[in-house]
């Protein structure tokens, strides 16, 4: 469950990106998170995993209140959540599978449980054969996907994607909605930041819209679109 | 990068284990300066050679003499002939000197007190030694020891800051990475490691060359100089305790540096 | 006039990316390069400003023969065309009107047309609100709106863009694309990697398919699609 | 990251200029010392104040004798008497002892020469200098002056080393911005122009504290040690000049490896 009460996050610059939100999002539900450019879709995701802290306002992420987390306790807060960050955010000295197992490293998982989970999660995202490449010898959509892939290789309870498929050509688009929807179907948490119209009205569910920093609709089964 | 650090840790190490070598080696020389400071007891002309015996085992037994050596009358003529001219050869046959007692004191700092004490005995006619001259000697000998521990101390700090610098620019450079590890989950502890145990990796790797160095550079300087200082003021430290010493110190300063450094480098980072 | 001929390029990994690559863009064409994600798309544009040069092959642009381009002719070649990049390649360190201004100091463009060219670009895309700004202070698609301008405020001869609509909603990717078709009838050449169908079908132009490194389709007018 | 290379330059700089300034005063003292070395001419007891006289004339006009400083025959029993004892005061009626002259060379190096060419004059008892004791004496300042010359190119190297190094690792970090820099049509002087003059600003930024510490100190060293070292064989280097080279040395190694740092640093990154 992830709740956001009353959040404001105003930027050292002066820019305003969350300007009062409050939401409520279900175990289990899979919400599209759409607006404009710069409309503060990215903060309200960096905000769930605290990359970003609200200036003001409560959030709690499966009944853990992110406002009282002592930073020594961040890392068991982010281990719940896989993130698919809009810039990837790959770790540049080690190669696909490294970059995909670092996440079950980080929780401690057998070498064993390891391999077999990054190798599955890998076919599942088509880079088999580009497990030993390194991410600068990956086109953008492969570093896509490898962020894909390791947000969700720990079967994480929520999983948030900003803009999972940016990068990528529309049949693999559907491909890895595929991944997403099978995930969301065993229980898990999705909150998808996206731009891709074609996607948010064929798959339907709940559509969270973002402007200047507020809700300005929510519609459970929405389509795209906001006025701008 | 990690050439980078490595090689700042090589030449630094290089250059304080060589002044560690010079600076040492100093040091024993100035002992050995110290060391040789003398009192000369000058004997009354007409004291006989037993009273000369009980002075000499009095003088011995005082507290503060550390060695006692006895010159003759006739050597101390000798002695006086060969630094003011050989015309006071004519002396030789009625010598007008008395015997001499040559005092070290067991520190060479006391001698004044030691002279002093020796002056209240019988059967002396004058305690000679350097006066304000030892004095004004062991004030430079202070001075240059205080300097030469103050300019290690400055290398030493130097090459720490340098070092660890170094290292800390090579882990800016991985800032990027670290935050990533951690928006992934992973704890301040599970990213320091690995950086530390490079930082140990980097401190062993910087360490070798100076320690080979400075065993091998010292051994030859040892076995080539040693036997033609038998006899000179100046006596180089014995080889094999020194190089062990040196080395040790050389490997914990490299070490120590390796892992402060990534220590306080990562911590920056962790804040994500 | 872009040729390219024989185009082989295999990277130090193995990789083949440009598979004996023939193509002829003429002046002031409109393409787009379409095709899945890791076809070569990136590899073939990166060539045409000499990011990466053909392990075999001849390639042409502007009547400039890349093969026996001396290197330090490489700057007067690369101001000849605007480039977005597919991860914007922003100068961090710069603000978002000095990142734009960096084309044109370049070019020892004076300080007054410096001032009035970058303004008119900034008000293009978008961001004149945002000038002062600095790169890691943006979102995603105001990040690509910065690349955007950057690639067109000198008035380059010709204008290679990289999925410049990958991080932006539909309303703000039309604008970009209205930007684009307007320079395009000034005389620009303009080549354009993207995965945006709706964009590739309502906007007809020339489109190529990459596909394993090869032009698998050519056609004027086309549609987005592939076999795969 | 500025801050990493303006205080690695500082703090070398600031040792460099330290060891500068004490290795040209050691110097200093090593010239004082070699042209301390004196001939001691004892004249013959039966010459008169005539025959010293001409005596005295003859070797100054001797080639390379620079200064001849006469001492009667009663001042020289004098020195006798206070080094080995007042009963020597005896002689005082009957001095046996001859007049001296004290020689010194104007090129040390060459006492032994000139004081074989004075021994072939009249009137001459004997010929007194340290010989042997010279000759060694002269090895140890040379092989000092030789050890702390490479010392302190030593510490220049390693100076130079390190802080190229820092300057490197600072532009490393700024590769991927030279690469845009060139991928958006800038030529190599273009993107290379503001790294040197940032070299250069380093340099100076770096060595003005060096600069301004060791000024201030050797001022305030000099004006209170010069007068009470007035009659030592140790002097300072005269405050005005020295200060000024220093510095103007100081300040040409910052700005010299600033910009030779950032030149080489950036070359690497170039070749996109
Ligand atoms: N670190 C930051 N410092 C200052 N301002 C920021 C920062 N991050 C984002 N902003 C500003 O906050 C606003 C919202 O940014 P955000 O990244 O949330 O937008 P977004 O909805 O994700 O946009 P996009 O679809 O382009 O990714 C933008 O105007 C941006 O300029
Ligand atoms: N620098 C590199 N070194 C090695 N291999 C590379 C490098 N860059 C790209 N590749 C490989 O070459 C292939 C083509 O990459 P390219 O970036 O051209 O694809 P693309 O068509 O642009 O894909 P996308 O739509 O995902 O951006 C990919 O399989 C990639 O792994
Ligand atoms: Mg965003
Ligand atoms: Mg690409």
């Amino acid at each position: 469950m992830i709740v956001m009460k009353d959040v404001y996050k105003k930027y050292p610059n002066g820019v305003v990106a969350a300007n009062g939100i409050n939401v409520k999002i279900a175990r289990g539900e899979f919400v599209y998170v759409v607006g404009p450019s710069g409309a503060g879709k990215s903060t309200f995701i960096k905000m769930m995993y605290r990359e970003e802290t609200p200036t003001s306002g409560s959030i709690m992420i499966n009944s853990i209140n992110l406002a009282t987390l002592r930073s020594k306790r961040v890392p068991y807060l982010r281990r719940q959540i896989g993130v698919v960050f809009q810039d990837f955010k790959l770790l540049p000295k080690l190669n696909v599978y490294e970059n995909v197992a670092f996440a079950l490293e980080v929780i401690e998982e057998t070498p064993k449980q390891i391999r077999k989970k990054v190798n599955d999660v890998l076919a599942l995202v088509g880079l088999t054969q580009k497990a030993r490449m390194f991410p600068n010898e990956l086109s953008g959509g492969e570093q896509q996907r490898v962020s894909i892939a390791r947000s969700i290789v720990n079967s994480p309870k929520v999983v948030i994607a900003d803009e999972p498929t940016g990068n990528l050509d529309p049949d693999t688009s559907w491909d890895i909605m595929k991944i997403f929807e099978q995930i969301n179907s065993r229980g898990t948490t999705i909150v998808m930041a996206t731009h891709n119209k074609e996607i948010v009205n064929t798959i339907r569910h709940r559509v969270i819209v973002v402007e200047g920093g507020m809700i300005t609709r929510d519609e459970y089964e929405g389509v795209y679109g906001y006025e701008s | 990068m990690t050439f980078a650090s490595v090689s700042a840790v090589t030449v630094t190490l290089l250059l304080v284990g060589v002044f560690i070598v010079i600076m040492m080696n100093l040091n024993q020389l100035a002992d050995n300066i110290e060391n040789d400071v003398e009192i000369k007891v000058i004997t009354d002309p007409a004291a006989d050679v037993e009273d000369v015996k009980l002075l000499k085992k009095e003088v011995q037994e005082t507290a503060g003499v550390a060695t006692v050596i006895y010159s003759s009358r006739d050597e101390e003529l000798d002695k006086m002939i060969s630094s003011f001219g050989d015309e006071l050869n004519l002396y030789k046959q009625s010598n007008p000197l008395g015997d001499a007692l040559y005092v070290k004191a067991s520190n060479p700092h006391e001698t004044a007190e030691v002279a002093a004490e020796i002056g209240t005995y019988d059967h002396i006619y004058q305690v000679v030694y350097g006066e304000g001259k030892i004095e004004k000697l062991f004030n430079v000998l202070t001075m240059s020891r205080n300097v030469g521990l103050a300019l290690i101390l400055a290398l030493l700090f130097t090459a720490m800051f340098l070092i660890s610098n170094t290292i800390r620019l090579t882990i800016v450079a991985r800032g990027k990475e670290i935050e990533i590890m951690k928006l992934v989950g992973a704890t301040n502890s599970f990213v320091r490691i690995p950086f530390v145990l490079e930082g140990i990796w980097l401190g062993v790797l910087g360490s070798l060359i100076p320690m080979g160095v400075i065993s091998f550079a010292y051994y030859e300087l040892y076995t080539q100089w040693e036997p033609k200082l038998q006899n000179e003021l100046f006596q180089l430290l014995s080889a094999t305790p020194f190089i062990f010493q040196v080395n040790a110190l050389l490997l914990f300063m490299g070490v120590f540096i390796g892992i402060w450094g990534s220590f306080m480098s990562v911590r920056k980072f962790l804040r994500v």
